[in-house]
C-alpha cells in the first residue's frame, strides 16, 4: 500500500493534518477557559475527534492501515471518559 | 493508485476537515454549552466519520478499511450518547440556557 | 580424601527444607514436631560424621557474573563446628520437646531453629566469603527471631533488637573487610576472588602474597580490624559483649544452642579460619598486629566478663557473662601466634560447647521446676534433683578449670600459650599470662557459685521442686557424659576431632601432632592453674562482697550498654526530628522531599561525571508536530491555573491527547494506543478519588508557592537535561538495529524458530522476548501495586478493629 | 430516572459497546506480535470496558444482574461483591502464566523466557498461520493488567 500518493491528495492530507492539529489549539482554549465543566468535556471530546482525524490522515499518508486502529480505539475510549465526567459532575461519584 | 479513488479520498478529507473546522468555530463562538455541543457533535459524527470513510475508500475492503468502517459505527453509537449524557449532566448541575430555550417538559425554568 | 558433594549439600540443605516444612508438620504432629526436628538434626549429624577425616572443596557456580560460586570446604575446623551445630541441635530439639509445651508460637520456634542450624552448618562449610556472609547474617536474623520469641514482652523485643543491631552492624564491618580482601586478591592473584580457602587460587593458599599486597596498600590493619570487629560482635567480645546477657530473654534451649554452643562460636570460628591468612608462621608476638589485637581482645574480654559474671543475679545472666568470658578465652587462644594458642582455641570450642550447653540446660530445668532464676532464691537443689546435681558438678568444674575435668586442659593450653608468648617477647608481654590468671580466678568463683545452687541449705521460700521430664533430662546428661569422657581421656577427643581442627587454624602444615594429658611435672602453666584455683578458693568466702562491689562498678558511668543506649536513643531522637520534617503526613511534603532528593542525586551525578550538553542544532520537526507540541505546552501551563480539580484533570488531558498525536505523527502506533487507553483510565481513577480531596488547600502562601515553583523548575530542568543527555549518547551501532534485524521471522519459515522473537511488531517482540524478563518484573510491579491499593484501602479498618 | 442512576440511553449503549470493546481488545491482544497491540494495551482497554459497565450500572451489577446472586461482604478481605473480589486472583494467574511460559523454555533447554514461533501450514481457508509462544506470555501480561487495574478501580470505586 505504501505507494506514492498523487500530488493533490498528498497536499490535501497534509492540509488536513495541519488543520486537525491546528484546531486543537482552539478547542484547547475552550478546555482551559470553560466556563463550566460540561464545556470542558465537550471541548475535550472535540480534541479527541481531531486526534481520530489525525490518526486516519497519518494512516493515509503513510499507507499503513494500523494507524486507523488508534482512531478506532479512541472513538470507543473517548466515550468512557465523557460518561465518567458527566456522572461525576452530577453525582460526585462515578461508581456506586 | 487510481485517480478517481484518490479524488474521492481527497474529497472526503476536505469534507471532514470542513466539519472539524466548523465544529471548532461553533465550540468557540456559540453562547452556551448546549449550543456548543450541537456544533461539536457534528464535527464528531460527520467530520471524523468522513475521515474514516476516506480511510475506508483508501484502504479498500480489508485491513485498515474494515477497521475504518467499524470506527464509523462506533462513532455513530457513542458520540450522540456522549452528547446526551453531558447535556443531561449540564442541565442537572444547573447550567442556564441561553435565551428563552427550555428543557423538554419544563416551562422555561432552569434547573430542577 | 575428597568429601562427597551430595552429602555436604544434603547436610546443608536438609535443615532449611525442614524449616519450610515445619508449619505443615506442626499441624500434623503438634508438639511431636520436636522429635521430628531432632531426627532431622540427627540425620545431618550422621551425614557429616561420614565425612570425618576428609578434606577438600565441592563447588557449584552461584552468581557467575560476579564470580561468586557456592563453594563448600570441609576440613577439621569446619567439621568441628558443623558437628557441634547438628549434634547439639539433636539434644536441643529433644530438650525443647520437654521445655516448650504450652509456650506460644511453637511452629515459628522450630522453623527458625532449624533454619538457624542450617545456616550454622553453612557458616562452617562456606569457603567463599560471600556465602559465608549470607549464612552469617541468616544466623543473626534467626537469633533476632528467637530472642524476641515472646512477642508480648517489651524487654524481649528490646533485647532482640539489640542483638540484631550489634551482630548485623558487626557483620557489615566484616563485609567491608571481605571486600578489602577481594580487592587485594585482585592485585596479587591471577584473578580477584572471594574464595577464602580450599582452592589453589584461594586467599589462604596465597596467604604470603595476600599479606604483602595488603601491606603494600596500607590495608593490612584495616582489613584485619574490620574482620575482627565482625567476629567480636558475633562472639560478644568486649566492648560489644552487652547484647549477650540481654539475649537471655530467649527460651532457654535457644540460649543453650545459639548463645553458648554455636552462634556465638561463629565469631571465634572465623578468627580461627582467617588466622593463617593474617598470621605468618614465624613472627615475634609483639610485632604481629594479629597477636596485639586478637590476643589482647580475647584476654580483656575473658577477664572483664568473668568479673561481670560475679555480679550477676540471674542464673542465665551469669551463664551469659561466662559465655562471653570463655569466648574471650578462645579468641585469646587463636590470638597467640604459637601453635599452642591454636590448640587452646580449637579444643576450648569443643569443651565450652559441652559444659556451657549443659549448664544452660540445667538452668532451664531449674527455672522450669523451681519457678525462679534468681541466684539468691536458689539453693540445696541436690536433694530434689540428684542427677542434675551430678551433671552440674561435672560441667561447672570443667568450666572452673579444675583437673581432671575437660575445661582444665584447654585452659592449660591457653596459659602455656600466654606464658610462651611472654617468655619470648618479655617486658609488657607478661601482662598476657597475668591477665589470664586474674580472669581465671573469677571464672573459678562464679563456676563454684553456680554449683552451690545445688548444695547448702534450701531456702524456705523455695517451694516444691519437681524432677524434670526425661526429654529435658537426657540432653544435659549426654552432654555432661561427653564432657566427663573428654576430661578423663582428653587425647581421645583430640585424636578424633580437635587435632584436625587445630590444624586448620595453623599456617602451613602443623609441626607436630597435638597431644594433651594430665600434667606429670610442675610447669609454669600448672602453677598458673594452681594460682587460679587456690586464689578462687581463698576468695570464695567473700563472694557476697565481691558481688555487691561488681554490681556497683557495673552501674558506674563506664558501661558499654550505656553507650549503646545513648547511641540508639540519640539516633531515635534525631530520626524523630527528621521524620517530623520530611514525613509530615501531607502528600506535598513527601513529594517535595522525594523529588528534591532525586533531583539532587541526579544533578550531583551529572556534575561528578562532568557531562557536557550536546550543542543545539535547531528544530527538525514537521509543522503539525510543532503545532501539537505547542498546544501541549499551553495545556500544561493552564493546568496550574485551573479553577477546580475537575478542570485541572480535564486540562491535563489535553497534554495526554497531544502526546498521543505526537506518537502518531512520529510513527509509533503502539505508544499512541497505550497513551490513549491509559489516559482514559487515569481520568476515571482521578474522578474516583477527586471527591476525597479538599476543594481548596486554603490561601496559597507566597513563600511556599515560590519554593514549590522553584523546585518545579529545577525538576523540569533536570528532566530536560537527562533527556538531552540520554538521546545525545548515540553509540556506534545502536541496539535498535540489532533488534530490527533479529526480531522478524526469517524469510524461509521453518517449523519452529526459537532463535529470536519471530514477530513483525518489533515493540512487542522486544517486550515479550528480548526483554521479557523486564516485562516480568514490570507486571509483577503492576500486581504489587494493585495489592497495595487493596491493602491500603479495603483493609484499612482491620488494624483498628482488632 | 432517579438520582444515582444512568439514563436508559447510556445503559443501552453501554450494553452494546461493551462486547465490541472486548472484541477489539482481544483482537489487539491476539495480533500484538505482528501489529500494534499486545497484552498491556488490550488489558487496559478491557479494564476501560468494565469501567464503562460499572459507571453505567454500578459495582454490584455483574454479580446481581448477571449471576443473580446477592453481593456479600463477609470476609474482611472483601473489597466488594464476589466478582470484584476475585479480580486480584486474576493477576496471580497471569503472573503464573507468564512465568510458566518462561519455565517451559527452560525445560526445553533454551534460556528462561525465550520464545518460539511455529508455523501451521495447509490450513483449510486460512492457509498458513503463525503461532508464537510469545502469545502465552502476552496473555499472562494481559491477565495481570486486567486483574490489577480492575482491582484498583473496584476498590477505589467501592470507597
Amino acid at each position: 500500500m505504501a505507494t506514492e500518493l498523487p500530488g493533490f491528495l498528498a497536499l490535501v492530507v497534509q492540509g488536513g493534518l495541519l488543520l486537525a492539529s491546528g484546531v486543537t489549539l482552539f478547542a484547547g482554549y475552550r478546555v482551559i477557559r470553560g466556563p463550566t465543566t460540561p464545556d470542558r468535556v465537550v471541548a475535550l471530546d472535540t480534541i479527541g475527534t481531531n486526534v481520530v482525524a489525525v490518526a486516519v490522515l497519518v494512516a493515509i499518508r503513510t499507507g499503513r492501515g494500523f494507524f486507523v486502529d488508534v482512531g478506532l480505539v479512541l472513538a470507543i475510549i473517548g466515550f468512557v471518559s465523557t460518561i465518567a465526567v458527566a456522572r461525576y459532575v452530577t453525582e460526585g461519584d462515578i461508581i456506586e | 493508485m487510481h485517480l478517481i479513488r484518490a479524488a474521492v479520498v481527497a474529497a472526503l478529507v476536505v469534507v471532514g476537515s470542513f466539519f472539524l473546522l466548523a465544529g471548532t468555530v461553533g465550540l468557540l463562538r456559540f453562547p452556551d454549552v448546549y449550543n456548543r455541543m450541537h456544533a461539536t457533535s457534528k464535527a464528531t459524527t460527520l467530520g471524523a466519520a468522513s475521515m474514516f470513510l476516506a480511510g475506508a475508500v483508501y484502504f479498500g475492503p480489508g485491513g485498515g478499511g474494515l477497521t475504518s468502517l467499524v470506527g464509523i459505527v462506533f462513532l455513530f453509537i457513542t458520540a450522540p450518547t456522549g452528547a446526551h449524557t453531558i447535556s443531561q449532566a449540564a442541565h442537572r448541575m444547573g447550567v442556564p440556557f441561553h435565551g428563552d430555550a427550555a428543557w423538554p417538559g419544563e416551562d422555561g425554568e432552569n434547573g430542577d | 580424601m575428597q568429601p562427597t558433594p551430595e552429602i555436604l549439600f544434603a547436610a546443608l540443605g536438609l535443615p532449611f527444607l525442614g524449616a519450610l516444612l515445619v508449619p505443615v508438620a506442626y499441624r500434623a504432629l503438634g508438639e511431636r514436631v520436636a522429635d521430628a526436628a531432632a531426627a532431622l538434626a540427627l540425620v545431618c549429624f550422621g551425614l557429616l560424621l561420614t565425612q570425618a577425616g576428609r578434606t577438600g572443596t565441592v563447588a557449584v557456580p552461584w552468581i557467575p557474573a560476579l564470580d561468586v560460586s557456592f563453594v563448600l570446604y570441609l576440613d577439621g575446623l569446619s567439621l568441628l563446628i558443623a558437628l557441634l551445630a547438628t549434634g547439639v541441635g539433636v539434644l536441643i530439639f529433644t530438650y525443647s520437646g520437654g521445655y516448650m509445651p504450652g509456650e506460644p508460637g511453637q511452629a515459628r520456634y522450630y522453623a527458625t531453629l532449624l533454619a538457624f542450624m542450617g545456616a550454622m552448618v553453612g557458616i562452617a562449610l562456606a569457603a567463599d566469603l560471600v556465602v559465608l556472609f549470607v549464612f552469617w547474617e541468616i544466623t543473626s536474623v534467626a537469633s533476632f527471631g528467637l530472642v524476641g520469641h515472646y512477642r508480648e514482652t517489651a524487654s524481649a523485643q528490646r533485647a532482640a533488637r539489640k542483638a540484631l543491631l550489634v551482630t548485623v552492624a558487626g557483620g557489615l564491618f566484616m563485609l567491608v573487610g571481605f571486600l578489602l580482601l577481594r580487592w587485594a586478591s585482585g592485585n596479587v592473584l591471577e584473578t580477584a576472588t572471594f574464595t577464602l580457602v580450599g582452592t589453589e587460587g584461594s586467599m589462604i593458599a596465597n596467604a604470603e602474597a595476600m599479606r604483602a599486597g595488603l601491606r603494600e596498600a596500607g590495608l593490612f590493619t584495616p582489613a584485619l580490624a574490620l574482620v575482627v570487629v565482625g567476629a567480636a560482635a558475633k562472639s560478644a567480645q568486649v566492648p560489644l559483649h552487652f547484647w549477650l546477657p540481654d539475649a537471655m530473654e530467649a527460651p532457654t534451649p535457644v540460649s543453650a544452642f545459639l548463645h553458648s554452643a554455636t552462634m556465638v562460636k561463629a565469631g571465634v570460628y572465623l578468627l580461627g579460619r582467617v588466622r593463617p591468612l593474617f598470621l605468618p608462621s614465624e613472627v615475634a608476638p609483639l610485632e604481629s598486629e594479629w597477636v596485639l589485637l586478637v590476643a589482647t581482645l580475647g584476654l580483656v574480654t575473658m577477664t572483664v566478663t568473668a568479673v561481670l559474671a560475679v555480679g550477676a543475679t540471674d542464673v542465665k545472666q551469669l551463664l551469659a557473662y561466662s559465655t562471653a568470658s570463655h569466648l574471650g578465652l578462645i579468641t585469646a587462644g587463636f590470638g597467640f601466634a604459637n601453635h599452642l594458642g591454636a590448640e587452646a582455641g580449637a579444643f576450648h570450642v569443643l569443651n565450652h560447647a559441652l559444659f556451657k550447653a549443659t549448664l544452660f540446660l540445667v538452668a532451664g530445668i531449674v527455672a522450669h521446676e523451681a519457678g525462679t532464676r534468681a541466684i539468691d532464691e536458689l539453693g540445696g537443689l541436690r536433694r530434689d534433683m540428684p542427677l542434675v546435681a551430678l551433671v552440674t558438678a561435672i560441667a561447672a568444674l570443667g568450666m572452673a578449670g579444675v583437673p581432671p575435668f575437660n575445661g582444665f586442659y584447654s585452659k592449660e593450653l591457653l596459659f602455656e600459650a600466654a606464658y610462651e608468648a611472654a617468655h619470648e617477647a618479655g617486658g609488657i608481654a607478661w601482662l598476657f599470662p597475668a591477665l589470664a590468671v586474674f580472669g581465671s580466678v573469677f571464672t573459678f568463683l562464679y563456676s563454684i557459685r553456680f554449683l552451690m545452687l545445688f548444695f547448702g541449705e534450701k531456702p524456705e521460700l523455695l517451694g516444691e521442686v519437681h524432677a524434670p521430664p526425661y526429654a529435658m533430662l537426657a540432653p544435659p546428661v549426654v552432654l555432661a557424659g561427653l564432657a566427663a569422657v573428654v576430661g578423663a581421656s582428653p587425647q581421645l577427643a583430640v585424636d578424633a576431632i580437635v587435632g584436625p581442627a587445630f590444624g586448620s587454624a595453623v599456617p602451613g602444615p602443623p609441626e607436630h601432632a597435638m597431644s594433651v594429658h594430665l600434667p606429670t611435672a610442675v610447669t609454669p602453666p600448672l602453677v598458673m592453674s594452681a594460682i587460679a584455683i587456690l586464689g578462687g578458693t581463698a576468695a570464695y568466702p567473700f563472694y557476697g562482697r565481691l558481688h555487691v562491689g561488681v554490681r556497683r562498678l557495673a552501674a558506674g558511668p563506664v558501661s558499654a550498654d550505656r553507650a549503646y543506649r545513648t547511641l540508639v536513643g540519640g539516633t531515635e531522637r534525631a530520626s524523630h526530628t527528621l521524620l517530623a520534617r520530611t514525613q509530615s503526613g501531607q502528600l506535598r511534603t513527601y513529594a517535595t522531599w522525594v523529588i528534591a532528593t532525586t533531583v539532587a542525586l541526579a544533578l550531583a551525578g551529572y556534575l561528578a561525571a562532568g557531562v557536557v550538553l550536546p550543542p543545539f542544532t535547531g528544530i527538525g520537526l514537521a509543522a503539525p508536530t510543532v503545532v501539537v507540541l505547542a498546544v501541549a505546552v499551553v495545556g500544561v501551563l493552564a493546568v496550574g491555573r485551573a479553577p477546580s480539580h475537575v478542570a485541572g484533570v480535564l486540562t491535563l488531558s489535553i497534554l495526554g491527547f497531544m502526546i498521543a498525536v505526537f506518537y502518531v505523527l512520529a510513527g509509533a502506533p503502539d505508544l499512541a494506543l497505550t497513551q490513549l487507553v491509559v489516559e482514559t483510565l487515569v481520568l476515571v481513577v482521578f474522578l474516583l478519588v477527586l471527591d476525597k480531596l479538599p476543594a481548596f488547600y486554603g490561601d496559597p502562601d507566597r513563600s511556599r508557592a515560590l519554593r514549590d515553583g522553584a523546585l518545579a523548575l529545577v525538576v523540569g530542568g533536570t528532566v530536560s537535561v537527562t533527556v538531552l543527555l540520554a538521546t545525545a549518547a548515540t553509540p556506534g551501532s545502536p541496539i535498535s538495529s540489532y533488534f530490527a534485524e533479529r526480531a522478524p521471522v526469517p524469510g524461509e519459515h521453518g517449523t519452529i524458530i526459537t532463535d529470536f522473537g519471530g514477530g513483525s511488531n518489533i515493540v512487542n517482540v522486544i517486550l515479550v522476548d528480548f526483554r521479557a524478563f523486564d516485562t516480568m518484573g514490570e507486571i509483577s510491579v503492576v500486581a504489587m501495586a494493585a495489592l497495595s491499593v487493596l491493602t491500603l484501602l479495603a483493609m484499612r479498618g482491620r488494624g483498628e478493629a482488632e | 430516572m432517579s438520582d444515582g442512576e444512568s439514563t436508559v440511553i447510556v445503559r443501552t449503549v453501554a450494553r452494546v459497546v461493551f462486547p465490541l470493546v472486548l472484541l477489539t481488545a482481544i483482537a489487539l491482544l491476539l495480533r500484538g506480535h505482528n501489529l500494534p497491540g499486545g497484552g498491556f494495551i488490550a488489558g487496559v482497554l478491557t479494564t476501560a470496558a468494565f469501567a464503562l459497565v460499572y459507571i453505567a450500572y454500578g459495582l454490584d451489577y455483574p454479580d446481581s444482574g448477571l449471576f443473580g446472586r446477592a453481593p456479600d461482604g463477609v470476609s474482611p478481605f472483601d473489597s466488594g461483591p464476589g466478582l470484584v473480589d476475585g479480580y486480584r486472583y486474576l493477576s496471580a494467574v497471569g503472573l503464573a502464566l507468564a512465568a510458566g511460559s518462561g519455565v517451559v523454555a527452560v525445560l526445553l533447554g533454551v534460556p528462561f523466557l525465550a520464545q518460539a514461533v511455529v508455523f501451521v501450514e495447509h490450513l483449510p481457508l486460512y492457509g498458513e498461520i503463525e503461532v508464537a509462544s510469545a502469545l502465552a506470555f502476552d496473555v499472562g501480561v494481559y491477565l495481570v493488567v486486567v486483574g490489577a487495574l480492575l482491582t484498583i478501580v473496584a476498590v477505589v470505586g467501592a470507597e
